[in-house]
C-alpha cells in the first residue's frame, strides 16, 4: 500500500517550502530588473546564462545520483540561487565567471553534500568566494552597489535596490519562511556600534559606518544569504548568537566590510552552525536540565 | 598595551591566520578527527596547552640560546623533542586520569596530529622580532583558534554523518570540502579591500 | 461546585501559546448536531484477548459453547489485562490465535433472541459508600474496565499503582483536544451524571484529596450538562482554552497546576492521577449496575455518503462494518484512519475491530490522501516543528537521527519524551512524514532497550550464580577456621574438648551437607 | 578619558571570558574523571550477558575489562551487529564487522533438552550460568525458557547429548518507511 499522509486541514496555516522558494524568487526580480535597468545587455545576458547553467547543473547533478531532475528542480532552490548570483557579479566578470561560480556553488557547495536541505555551507556565498579568490582580476563591486544611473529624479540607484530587496524579504517574514531574528540582531548590533563608535571621542574602534543603501549587497547578504534556514540554527536562541557572529565583525571593524568579507563571514557562521545547534537544546519539557552538548 | 590590539592579536591569529585552515600546520589533525564532541574537547584543550607551553619555553630557548650560537640548524630538533617530551607528559596524565581516552588510543594520536602546528608556531615564533609578551598573547589566540576549529569541525563531523549525500562523497571527500570551504572563507578574511 | 476561572486568565495573557501546541480547526460539529446513535448488534463480533506475558490467554469458553450477554469469556493473571466479557448472546464460533500479533480472536455468531441477558451481571449497588476503596477497585477489576482515553490501561491496575503513592488530585480529563474526535463530548451532553458519579467513585477509589473534571470552554453543552450534574457537588469544573494538545495528560497537569512532569515519566509520581471521561462513566456502570465493560462511543466521520456521528458500538464489531453502516463507500477502505488525524494511523487491517482504545474512526477526504513520495522534500531546518514541538523537541535532529538508525543520539534527544501529538507532522513545509520517521526510531530503540533489559535480568543472574559458588567455597573453611580460633584461644579442658568435638562434627555435617548438595537438592539454603 | 574607560572594561570583559572558561575546564576535567572511571560499567551494559566465552573470554565482565584493555570489540557473536555498534560508539571507533573467528551472528535462542532422553545427570546445571535450568539427581531436567540466554554451555557437557539450540522468538525487524541514510548498522548487515 502505498504511504498516504493526511494533509492536515487543521492547521490553520499550513506552510509550503517549495512556495516559500517561489517567494523569494519574486521577491530577487524587482532588485535584478532596477539592476537591470541600470546597466547594459550584458547583465541580462549573464542573468540568462547563469540561471540556464544553474539549472542545469542541479538536473545534472540529479541525473547522476538517479533522482528524477523535475523533483530537484521543482523546489526552485537553483532559480533562486542564480537570481541572487547574478545580482553579486560585478560589471567586469565575463561571461564564464558567472558560469563556474553556479557550477561550482551548485555542484560542490550544494549537490555533493546531497541537495537542497543537506548542504552545510550556503552554496551561494561558497560560489561568490569561490569566484573571488580563483578569479581576482574580475571581481569588483557588485552591479548592485556601483548602480549610479538615476531612476528617480532625486532616489539613488542603489537605494531603490536597497528597498526592493527589502520589500522583496518582506513576505518571507511574514510566512516565516527565514527567522526575523537573524536580519533583526544583526541590524541592531550595527546601529547599536554605530551609535557606540559615534558617542566616543575620539573612537577607540574603528567602526564601519556602514550605510546600506550604499551597499546593498549586504544587505543581499544579511537579508537572503545569512537567513537560509538550511545553514542557520534550528532554534531562537541558536538563530539570534547566529546572527551576533555575524553580526560582531562587521560591527568590530577588524575588517573593512565589503561584499566579500560579508560572504565569507556568514560562510564562517555555516562552520559554526552545527555546534550552536548542540549547545542551544532548549530544555524538554519535564526535565530538569539542557540535555548535554556531548549527546549522551 | 591597549585592549584594541590585544583583541586585534587574538583574533587575526584565531581566525585570520588560523594555525590549521590558512598556515595549514597540523592538518594531520583533520585525518584523526572523531565524532565525539567530548574526546574534540579534550583534544581541543590539551592541544592547546601544548601549544602554549611549547611556545613559551621552546621560543626563548631558541631565540636566545641556539640562534645565538649559530646553531639553527638544530632548531627543529630541539622544538620536535621539546613537543614529543611534553606530549608525551601530557598523555601520561590523560592516561592515568581518564582510562576511556587510553581505551581509545586516542589522545596521544591526535595530539600528535596537532603537533606540527605546536612546533610550528614556536618556530615561526623565535625567528620573528616580536617582543615575548607578545609571542605569548600570539600563541594564545592561536591556540584558541586551533581548539575552536577542532571543536566546530567536531560538531560538523557528526551532522556531515547524517547528511544525504551521494556515496561518492561520503566521508573524507566531504570533510575535505567542509575544510576547504572554511579556509577559502578565512583566505578572503586577508584579501585587500 | 467550583469553577477554576484562573485557567482562561491565564490563556488570555497567552500562557498556552508560549507553552507550544496551537488552536486548530475543529471539525466536530458535524457529529455533534445529533446525538449518540445506538448500532444494530452486528452478526459477528471478534473479541481479541492479548497475550499475557508470552503466555497465550485462559480462555473460559470453547468453540461452540452458547455465551449469554455479560458472561466472562477470558480469565486473567493478575491486573495489568482485564477479563473480556460476551456483549451479547452468542455462540463462539471459531477460536484463533495469530503468534505474529500475539492475540487470540474469539468469534461470536449473534444470536437473534436474546434470552436471559442480564444473568451473568453482579448485582448492582445502591451506594458504594459503604464499599471500601479496596472493594471498589476489585469490582472494577472483575468487571473488566480498562481505560477509554486510548491507551486501554486496565483501571484497576491503575489505581493499585496509585495505591502505592499518594494520589493528591485526581482529574477525570474530558478535554479530547483532538480537532476531529467527539466521543467525549456526546456522551458528556447526554450521560454528564454518570460521568460526575464515576469520578466520585474513581475519587473514593483512589483515596485522592482533590478531583476536577477538566474540559475545553468550546463545549459549551457539554460544560453546561457538567454544571448541573455537579451542582452541589465539591468536585471542580475546571474549564480550559481550546488549545492542542491539552488532552495529554502531562501536558493537561501543566496547563492546570504549572507542575512539570516529563512525558516520559508517570504523572503518578507528581502525585496526579488521570481518568479519561468516558472511562469515569464505564467505572460509574459497572460499580453501581454491576454491568461489564461490553462497548464504547466512537466518533465517526468521513466524506459526504457517510453521515458523520457517534456511535456507540459493541467491542468485537469489525470497523469496517461501523463504517458500513454508517454509510460509507467500501471502496474507501483504504483510507480509513483510526483515532483521529493527530495522533492515529491509518488502518492497514481492514479486518480490525473496536476495542477500547478506538475513539474515532475517519475516512480521508480525496483532497487529504497525499502520496508522500510525490510531496515529500527535503527537511530544509526551518525549525517550524522546533516551535510547534509542546514538548521541546527538536524534531528535525530527530528525524535525522531516526533516518540513520541512530539509537543513542534518538535516546539523547529525547525520542522518549515524544506525546507523538503529531504538531511536527502537519506544520513541516516539506511534508515529511515525521511520525512515521519516529515511529520507526521509537521501534528501532525498543529493540535496544529490549536487549540491554534482557542483558541487565542476565546479568543479574549470573552475579547471583556467582555469588553462591563462591559462598560454597567458601563455607568448609568459615568453620575451620572458626575451631582454629576456639582452639589456640584455650588450653585442653573438658569444655575445649567438647568444644573441638562439636567442631569436628559440624565439619564432617558440612562436607555432607555440600555432598549432598552436589548430588541432590542444589537449592536448599541458597534460596 | 572615554577611551581609557572603554580599554579597561575590555580587559575586564576579556579576563571574565577567561576566568569563567578556565573555571568551566576545570569543573568539565573533575566530572570527567569519575565518569570515565565507570568505563568497564559502562561497555558491560552493552555487552548481552550470555556468559557464553565465545569471545574467548570467561564471561562478559573479563571480556568488558579486556576491551577497555583494548581488545578487539567485534569479538561478541550473540550481541551480533548491535552490540558492535553500541561499542564503537561507545568507544569511538570505526564499526567492524564480526571477527568470524568467534562464531556467526544467530538470532536469539534457547537451550532445548529432549525431556525423554535425559537421564538426570546434573551436568547441565553445574554448566548454567545463569541457573536457567530446573530439575534433580536422576530426574529428568527442563529448561526455563524464559531466563535462557541460549550460551550453549550446556551442550558440551551432556552426556547423552539430549540439549538442542533452537531459535527463541522470529527477529524483529525495523522497517523505515522512506529514504534511509548510510549508517553503520546497516553497513554491518549488508556484509556478506
Amino acid at each position: 500500500m502505498p504511504l498516504v499522509t493526511p494533509w492536515s486541514r487543521f492547521v490553520q496555516r499550513q506552510a509550503d517550502s517549495a512556495a516559500w522558494q517561489r517567494w523569494t524568487c519574486l521577491g530577487l526580480l524587482a532588485p535584478t530588473a532596477l539592476v537591470a535597468a541600470t546597466t547594459d545587455a550584458g547583465f541580462l545576458a549573464n542573468l540568462l546564462l547563469i540561471i540556464v547553467s544553474a539549472l542545469a547543473a542541479d538536473a545534472i547533478a540529479a541525473w547522476l545520483r538517479g533522482i528524477s531532475p523535475g523533483a530537484v528542480l521543482a523546489d526552485y532552490s537553483a532559480l533562486s540561487f542564480a537570481l541572487m548570483f547574478a545580482l553579486t557579479l560585478a560589471a567586469e566578470a565575463p561571461w564564464w565567471l558567472g558560469m563556474s561560480g553556479a557550477v561550482f556553488g551548485l555542484f560542490i557547495a550544494k549537490q555533493a553534500f546531497g541537495g537542497h536541505g543537506e548542504y552545510l555551507f550556503q552554496p551561494l556565498a561558497a560560489a561568490y568566494v569561490f569566484t573571488r579568490l580563483g578569479f581576482p582580476e574580475f571581481s569588483g563591486p557588485s552591479l548592485m552597489d556601483t548602480a549610479t544611473a538615476a531612476l528617480c529624479a532625486d532616489i539613488p540607484a542603489t537605494a531603490l535596490i536597497a528597498l526592493a530587496l527589502l520589500t522583496g524579504a518582506l513576505p518571507l517574514l511574514i510566512l516565516k519562511a527565514v527567522d526575523w531574528r537573524i536580519p533583526g540582531v544583526v541590524f541592531l548590533t550595527l546601529i547599536l556600534s554605530l551609535a557606540l563608535s559615534r558617542s566616543i571621542d575620539p573612537p577607540l574602534w574603528a567602526f564601519n559606518t556602514i550605510i546600506f543603501t550604499a551597499q546593498p549587497s549586504l544587505l543581499l547578504v544579511i537579508l537572503f544569504v545569512a537567513t537560509d534556514p538550511v545553514t542557520s540554527p534550528v532554534t531562537a536562541r541558536g538563530r539570534s548568537l547566529f546572527a551576533l557572529l555575524i553580526a560582531l565583525p562587521m560591527a568590530v571593524g577588524a575588517w573593512t566590510v565589503d561584499l566579500t568579507t560579508a560572504m565569507a563571514i556568514v560562510l564562517l557562521a555555516n562552520f559554526l552552525t552545527p555546534l550552536i545547534d548542540l549547545m542551544c537544546r532548549p530544555r524538554i519539557f519535564g526535565h530538569q536540565n539542557r540535555g548535554s552538548v556531548f549527546l549522551d | 598595551m591597549p585592549f584594541d590590539d590585544f583583541a586585534r592579536l587574538i583574533l587575526a591569529q584565531a581566525f585570520t591566520n588560523n594555525i590549521v585552515l590558512i598556515q595549514l600546520l597540523g592538518v594531520s589533525a583533520f585525518f584523526a578527527f572523531s565524532r565525539d564532541l567530548r574526546q574534540a574537547l579534550e583534544v581541543a584543550v590539551f592541544s592547546a596547552l601544548l601549544l602554549l607551553v611549547t611556545t613559551a619555553i621552546g621560543m626563548p630557548l631558541l631565540r636566545w640560546g641556539l640562534h645565538p650560537l649559530g646553531l639553527r640548524s638544530l632548531d627543529l630538533v630541539l622544538l620536535a623533542g621539546l613537543g614529543a617530551g611534553l606530549t608525551r607528559f601530557f598523555v601520561v596524565w590523560v592516561e592515568s586520569h581518564l582510562p576511556l581516552s587510553r581505551r581509545r588510543h586516542g589522545v596521544g594520536l591526535y595530539l600528535a596530529g596537532s603537533n606540527g602546528a605546536i612546533i610550528g608556531f614556536a618556530l615561526q615564533s623565535s625567528r620573528a622580532e616580536s617582543p615575548y609578551v607578545l609571542t605569548l598573547i600570539a600563541a594564545l589566540g592561536t591556540s584558541l583558534g586551533l581548539a575552536l576549529f577542532l571543536i566546530a569541525f567536531t560538531a560538523l563531523r557528526q551532522r556531515l554523518d547524517k547528511i544525504d549525500a551521494p556515496t561518492a562523497f561520503r566521508g573524507a571527500p566531504l570533510l575535505l570540502i567542509s575544510a576547504g570551504l572554511v579556509a577559502m572563507s578565512l583566505m578572503a578574511l586577508r584579501l585587500p579591500a | 461546585m467550583i469553577v477554576n476561572k484562573r485557567l482562561l486568565l491565564r490563556a488570555k495573557h497567552g500562557a498556552f501559546s508560549r507553552a507550544g501546541g496551537m488552536k486548530l480547526t475543529s471539525t466536530k460539529a458535524a457529529a455533534l448536531r445529533c446525538g449518540i446513535s445506538s448500532m444494530p448488534p452486528p452478526p459477528r463480533l471478534f473479541l481479541e484477548v492479548a497475550d499475557h506475558r508470552s503466555r497465550p490467554a485462559a480462555l473460559l469458553v470453547k468453540a461452540g459453547d452458547k455465551v449469554r450477554k455479560f458472561q466472562q469469556l477470558s480469565r486473567t493473571v493478575d491486573l495489568s489485562q482485564a477479563p473480556v466479557f460476551s456483549p451479547l448472546s452468542a455462540t463462539v464460533a471459531a477460536i484463533s490465535r495469530d503468534a505474529h500479533t500475539r492475540r487470540t480472536t474469539i468469534r461470536l455468531d449473534i444470536l437473534a433472541s436474546d434470552e436471559n441477558a442480564e444473568s451473568e451481571t453482579l448485582p448492582p449497588l445502591t451506594d458504594y459508600g459503604s464499599l471500601t476503596a479496596a472493594q471498589i477497585t476489585e469490582r472494577i477489576a472483575i468487571l473488566g474496565v480498562s481505560g477509554l482515553g486510548g491507551r486501554g490501561m486496565p483501571v484497576a491496575h491503575k489505581l493499585a499503582a496509585a495505591k502505592k503513592r499518594r494520589v493528591q488530585q485526581l482529574i477525570i480529563n474530558a478535554v479530547e483536544s483532538d480537532p476531529d474526535i467527539s466521543a467525549d463530548e456526546a456522551m458528556i451532553r447526554e450521560r454528564s451524571k454518570a460521568v460526575v458519579e464515576g469520578a466520585r467513585i474513581l475519587q473514593r477509589a483512589s483515596s485522592a484529596e482533590r478531583c476536577g473534571i477538566a474540559i475545553s470552554k468550546e463545549k459549551k453543552a457539554a460544560i453546561a450538562a457538567l454544571r448541573a450534574a455537579l451542582a452541589g457537588s465539591d468536585i471542580e469544573l475546571l474549564i480550559l482554552p481550546t488549545h492542542y494538545p491539552l488532552g495529554e495528560e502531562h501536558r493537561l497537569i501543566y496547563a492546570l497546576f504549572g507542575t512539570e512532569t516529563a512525558p516520559s515519566a508517570s504523572i503518578l509520581d507528581a502525585g496526579f492521577l488521570c481518568f479519561n471521561a468516558a472511562t469515569a462513566h464505564a467505572v460509574a456502570l459497572a460499580v453501581n449496575r454491576g454491568e461489564p465493560m461490553i462497548s464504547r462511543i466512537v466518533s465517526v466521520d468521513g466524506p459526504t455518503p457517510l453521515r458523520p456521528q457517534n456511535c456507540e458500538v459493541l467491542f468485537g464489531t469489525p470497523i469496517w462494518h461501523l463504517l458500513e453502516v454508517c454509510g460509507a463507500d467500501p471502496a474507501q477502505k483504504d483510507r480509513t484512519l483510526i483515532n483521529g488525524s493527530m495522533r492515529g494511523q491509518l488502518l492497514e487491517n481492514t479486518q480490525a475491530v473496536v476495542h477500547s482504545g478506538v475513539r474515532g474512526v475517519r475516512i480521508l477526504d480525496a483532497s487529504e490522501l497525499l502520496q508522500s513520495d510525490e510531496l515529500e522534500r527535503n527537511c530544509i531546518n526551518c525549525g517550524h516543528c522546533v516551535s510547534a514541538c509542546p514538548v521541546n523537541l527538536q524534531p528535525q535532529a530527530l528525524f535525522r537521527a531516526s533516518r540513520a538508525r541512530d539509537t543513542f543520539q534518538l535516546a539523547a534527544l529525547g525520542l522518549e519524551d515524544c506525546i507523538d501529538c503529531g504538531l511536527c507532522d502537519q506544520v513541516c513545509p516539506s511534508h515529511l512524514p515525521l511520525r512515521d520517521y519516529f515511529g520507526a526510531g521509537r521501534s528501532e530503540m525498543r529493540l535496544w532497550q529490549g536487549s540491554v533489559d534482557r542483558a541487565d535480568h542476565f546479568r543479574n543472574r549470573f552475579d547471583a550464580h556467582q555469588a553462591r559458588a563462591e559462598r560454597k567455597l567458601r563455607r568448609p573453611q568459615s568453620v575451620a577456621l572458626a575451631a582454629r580460633q576456639s582452639d589456640s584461644k584455650t588450653e585442653f579442658s573438658r569444655t575445649s574438648a567438647k568444644a573441638e568435638i562439636a567442631a569436628a562434627v559440624a565439619r564432617v555435617k558440612a562436607r555432607r551437607a555440600e555432598r549432598a548438595e552436589d548430588q541432590g537438592s542444589p537449592r536448599k539454603d541458597d534460596d | 578619558m572615554a577611551a581609557d574607560l572603554v580599554n579597561w572594561i575590555g580587559w575586564l570583559l576579556s579576563a571574565a571570558l577567561g576566568l569563567w572558561l578556565l573555571v568551566r575546564l576545570v569543573a568539565y576535567l573533575r566530572l570527567q574523571i569519575p565518569r570515565q572511571q565507570a568505563l568497564v560499567i559502562k561497555i558491560d551494559r552493552v555487552l548481552p550477558q550470555t556468559q557464553c566465552g565465545k569471545c574467548g573470554y570467561p564471561g562478559c565482565r573479563p571480556y568488558a575489562e579486556a576491551i577497555a584493555a583494548g581488545a578487539a570489540i567485534n569479538r561478541c557473536p550473540p550481541g551480533g551487529h548491535r552490540t558492535i555498534v553500541a561499542l564503537a560508539r561507545l568507544l569511538n571507533e570505526q564499526p567492524r564487522p564480526l571477527d568470524p573467528a568467534h562464531g556467526d551472528i544467530e538470532p536469539s535462542q534457547v537451550a532445548f533438552i529432549r525431556e525423554d532422553e535425559c537421564i538426570g545427570c546434573m551436568k547441565c546445571i553445574r554448566a548454567c550460568p545463569v541457573d536457567a535450568i530446573l530439575g534433580s539427581g536422576k530426574l529428568m531436567h527442563t529448561v526455563i525458557a524464559s531466563e535462557c540466554t541460549g550460551c550453549d554451555l550446556c551442550v558440551e557437557p551432556c552426556p547423552v547429548d539430549c540439549i538442542d539450540i533452537i531459535p527463541d522468538l522470529e527477529p524483529a525487524q525495523v522497517s523505515l518507511p522512506h529514504r534511509r541514510v548510510d549508517n553503520p548498522l546497516d553497513e554491518l548487515e549488508a556484509q556478506p
